[in-house]
């Protein structure tokens, strides 16, 4: 399937301003401007943007630990999540939530998930619901191959192929569960495991956001239409460590292997494509990273200058 | 057993005598007549009314789509409930035994019970889970827990324990218009328990516990089946001038503390029934007549733990707050 | 924070500074070189020692045939640790954060606890699952909780709570040891603080409270973590005048209660500190100067219920019971 | 493969004692001399012996609620399992676990479960920790159909699958999961399942004592040989309600499809076959059933005179 130009264009745009605002994440958390930790996703932008782009605005997703990706691509705001990253006040969950649970109603982004895995029976349930209220919402459950360990998994993916639900879950392979090669955590076949419940099952290079978005489309489509659940598994890796200090990685993954993968960096690859079919010259491509780079700043200068939230909410939001 | 009259009379329908279990269905049906987003999941729910046939007849009336037969899947169906919970659906879910919330702890505590307050409010769960406790059915070990006691320690949780019909059917429906996630135990020795309960809409407000009975001499302060051991426990009290105040606590979480505080400052002594397991409470029962001061207790406060520093720090006890609280107790502040 | 000195001198090997990590470590490595039916179990316990980098080093000695690293199933590694237990070996499973006890509750609840008792005492469980508890970290609330309360509320566990280095050497070696399953919490927030650490082997009896600094006015209860917030409470408190003892609980089960309610006489005040919600004892706390006796609380018997009936029927509250009790308190029996 | 006759005896006498057996239950619930409820074996009685044929007597195996039979094929007395039925202080578990948790350590029986799917980790620890102390001891865990609802079961296999640990996968499928058929519980195909774990799987007729116990035997050795866990999926039917007091079955299952696989009752086939072969005749066969029916009298008697348990084992084996 060819995809339009601008369609591409966009995807560039949203992959890239993934990009440096995980590397802005980074630079933060070396300057210890932010409490804790992050989990970044550079080096996956490809995945969270080729399935967002085959969205609408009212479906459903549900992410992970590695969720600045996913919550980017399904439209929340730079300045907001920065905020909400800091513990700030104007962030998505008033500092609630912090890196790992960002969660934005307007969106349909229904949250970040520090539970491996458990974000799986939400996003199957909001698929329940969307069908329940014949809303035609499609919900997509990002997750990365280690919730592949949790039973969880299993349990929701037979009631979703049982019931056709609109469902489709996106399996982020990026190799590793934290500091374990997935090999050594996943027997068998992974593509056979959905398959075996009655999942569509497709496998592809999660670094060519052309083939997430074309296969996406096409089963979020097919799951629109009540023609049941999908899973999409896409290779990737993560370009920076499991958190952002995990910076000696030797013990557990070759230089070597790092440095190939990084050749498939999928804004890279998207560019070259983009020049290829002459969509975009380096002068186009550098004219959208200068204007992200300066959404960024002023994102980050918004949530560094914004006020924390009061101590008295701590309080607050215990119930509805 | 019999149930007491009610003494909460603000429903207007005609009483009928029913039982705990007809009370159950009767709030189920009311409530998915009156909303349609409001549904039933669990195992063996459809045709099977639930091995206690508590919800015979609804599948009839409301059909498939609605009253669902999940796999045998305790923890899937607890986070589908929590899914539609958030996204405009009321599910019901039916855990079969209490035993099985062992299977749910994750999707309940982590995800239902943190998540409006992990979304600083945005986002809501509004479910239910429906389950039993009570032991004496000779089921063993694995069938007969009364494990509300973990599920009312969790922030986020609303936990309710009826006593009888009549307060079964009030609470089931506050407890399915309420928009916080709420685990209602039913004592599954006490489904064919009878007493009235008024036909049509009224409801019980989760957070208030009622007087069964009054009395001057000790509280007896009990939850769920133990509210009928205790009015017995009562009557066999009166015959020995021992005036007993029976406490229905009605809901764990939130708990109705004043009424229980007014009770004992009244009559200056308390037994606690509930048949969960009990063990701590250790100095304030073991030494009670050496204190000069209450027992103060510290621990984490009463919150899913937030992520800005500002409020974090405020959730654990510090040496500071420590020293004032001990300050206090021994009056020097 | 610094850790007090041990009080319990029964260690013969020199003493060396060491982090709370490294005793852990340490016990480990001793436990694994004396039997060689121990092993560990879990997510990134091999090359990378956990995040925590706790056990750093010892798939080196050990190999990853006994430091084993697991696919992230919570639920799958404490089941094997309970079937592994049951057929002769003693496996330490680890649990990355105690917030993912959530995960085993059925494995560690309605199976490991309860299968000596259901076997009639023919099986055992001898398994450690260690984890972690504490929040400040900014981890947010699905990695900050302290459940501990939840397991120390389950006949047939055991759960240990060490405070300081030295402890932590000596209750693991106990909880690996143990012919029963022992839940052992350790304070992420602890794993880097010092204190004095025997070399080779000594042991820690499970059960046994300690006084970690004595004082007259007031006592306070703490675990974990708790005890160095309870212990600097104490030198402030001491420059105000007040003598605050400290008792370090050491294990929430079995509980030493003759320690602390000793204490408690001779101190008549006490605050308890622990990291866990808290929100009960409300009469205890809320009516305690109208109270003439100390608060009963009736619950199930803390034992797994039986299947035999006639076992079955004393393990709940009856109205005899109850007016037992109640006759007790109101000093009529 | 030829079954050698006195082998084919002995199944036939096994299996008819684990059907006197449930029989004599039934009556001890209908004459109300039994606490609590029962779930009988009965209709599928040739897969526990046809599995426990081929195990040694240390060689491991879970079981579930319906696990008389498990139990009785593996070893264990009338008497002490009716004692402990009955609450009795001789009975397996002095009288604490009743039917639905029965142990016997002596002949490897790990205990029945009454949570579904409960024992899939125990018998997969069961298995790893004889592969750690070398002891060739196998693990066989009895599951029904309704435990692949169960996320554990997957968490499980995939560690068995990675590690290639002694372990026999053993899915009664009786088609039913309580009052609901399995179809409207379990999506796809339930053999894909364990094969894209890459579980040796193999689908059988759970009737044929003969197919169950040389294909059993087949995967144990494999297993026993370090060559990786199985499944082994056995189709049949209990003849009786889900348990002892579910008489009314008629909403949820038609009396006709009863019938149809009573006619493949697997205690009458066994006889068809021993006939057919010559190896036993009418007479010889009504000779064991009678021989048997006094070994299931005499245990009844004992456990109806035994005692209780004192009362004061109440608080006794809470710790080891
Ligand atoms: C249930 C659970 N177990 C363990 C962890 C700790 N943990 C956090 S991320 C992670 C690895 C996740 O790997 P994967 O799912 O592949 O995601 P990735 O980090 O590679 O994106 C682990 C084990 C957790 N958060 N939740
Ligand atoms: C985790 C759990 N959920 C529910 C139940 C209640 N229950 C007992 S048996 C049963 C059906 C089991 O079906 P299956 O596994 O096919 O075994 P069968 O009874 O057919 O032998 C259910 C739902 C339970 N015991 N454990
Ligand atoms: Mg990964
Ligand atoms: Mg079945």
């Amino acid at each position: 399937m060819k995809l339009r130009s601008e369609l591409l264009l966009r995807f560039y745009r949203q992959m890239t301003k993934i990009r440096l605002f995980e590397e802005q994440v980074n630079q933060l958390y070396l300057s210890a401007k932010m409490p804790g930790l992050a989990h970044l996703y550079i080096g996956e932008e490809a995945i969270a943007v080729g399935v967002c782009e085959a969205l609408r605005r009212d479906d459903y997703i549900t992410s992970t630990h590695r969720g600045h990706g996913h919550c980017l691509a399904k439209g929340a705001s730079v300045d907001r999540m920065f905020a909400e990253l800091l513990g700030k006040e104007p962030g998505y969950c008033r500092g609630k939530g912090g890196s790992m649970h960002i969660a934005d109603q307007e969106t349909g982004n229904l949250g970040a998930n520090a539970i491996v895995g458990g974000s799986a029976g939400i996003a199957t349930g909001a698929a329940m619901s969307a069908r329940m209220r014949a809303s035609s919402q499609v919900a997509v459950c990002f997750f990365g191959e280690g919730a592949l360990g949790q039973g969880l998994l299993y349990e929701v993916m037979n009631m979703a192929s049982l019931w056709k639900l609109p469902i489709l879950y996106v399996c982020e392979n990026n190799q590793y569960n934290e500091y374990t090669h997935y090999r050594e955590t996943t027997a068998g076949n992974v593509a056979r495991r959905p398959e075996a419940f009655g999942l569509e099952t497709v496998s592809i290079d999660g670094q060519d956001v052309g083939a997430v978005h074309t296969t996406a489309l096409r089963l979020v489509e097919r799951a629109r239409q009540g023609k049941g659940p999908a899973f999409l598994i896409c290779d990737t890796y993560r370009f920076h460590g499991h958190h952002v200090g995990d910076i000696n990685r030797a013990y557990y993954r070759p230089k070597k292997e790092e440095e190939e993968w990084k050749r498939r960096d999928p804004i890279r690859l998207l560019a070259g494509r983009l020049k290829a079919r002459k969509l975009a010259d380096e002068k186009a491509l550098a004219g959208i990273e200068e204007e992200l780079k300066r959404e960024i700043e002023a994102g980050v200068e918004f949530a560094l200058n914004a006020p924390y939230p009061d101590p008295a909410e701590v309080d607050q939001h215990v119930y509805a | 057993m019999k149930a007491p009259a009610p003494t909460t009379p603000h429903a207007t329908g005609a009483s009928r005598e029913m039982t705990f279990a007809e009370a159950i269905r009767e709030a189920l049906a009311e409530e998915m007549r009156r909303d349609p987003t409001v549904f039933i999941i669990g195992e063996d729910v459809a045709e099977a009314g639930t091995p206690f046939k508590v919800l015979s007849g609804l599948v009839e009336e409301f059909g498939t789509g609605r009253v669902i037969d999940s796999p045998i899947s305790e923890a899937g169906i607890a986070g589908l409930g929590v899914g539609a919970a958030m996204t405009g659906m009321r599910p019901v879910v039916d855990i079969m035994f209490g035993d099985f919330v062992t299977l749910i702890m994750d999707q309940i505590v982590n995800q239902a019970a943190k998540i409006h307050y992990m979304s600083g409010g945005k986002l809501k769960v509004p479910m239910v889970l429906r389950t039993t406790l009570g032991a004496t059915r000779r089921s063993a070990a694995q069938h007969s827990q009364s494990l509300h006691a973990w599920l009312s320690h969790v922030p986020g949780l609303k936990v309710v324990l009826p006593s009888n019909p009549y307060d079964a059917k009030g609470l089931l429906k506050s407890a399915i218009r309420d928009d916080n996630p709420v685990v209602f135990f039913e004592d599954k020795m006490m489904y064919q328990l009878k007493g009235p309960v008024p036909a049509g809409d009224y409801t019980i407000p989760l957070g208030v516990a009622e007087i069964r009975r009054a009395g001057k001499d000790i509280t007896l302060v009990a939850t769920s089946s133990m509210v009928q051991v205790a009015l017995s426990a009562a009557d066999m009290l009166d015959k020995g001038g021992i005036g007993a105040e029976v406490i229905d606590v009605r809901t764990t979480a939130p708990l109705d503390k004043a009424t229980i505080i007014e009770s004992a400052k009244k009559t200056s002594r308390a037994v606690v029934l509930d048949e969960g397991y009990e063990g701590y409470s250790v100095i304030a029962e073991g030494a009670f007549y050496y204190l000069d001061a209450p027992v103060k207790r510290m621990g984490a406060r009463s919150v899913p733990v937030p992520f800005s520093p500002v409020l974090e720090d405020q959730t654990v006890p510090t040496p500071e707050s420590v020293v004032e609280a001990a300050k206090k107790l021994c009056g020097k502040l």
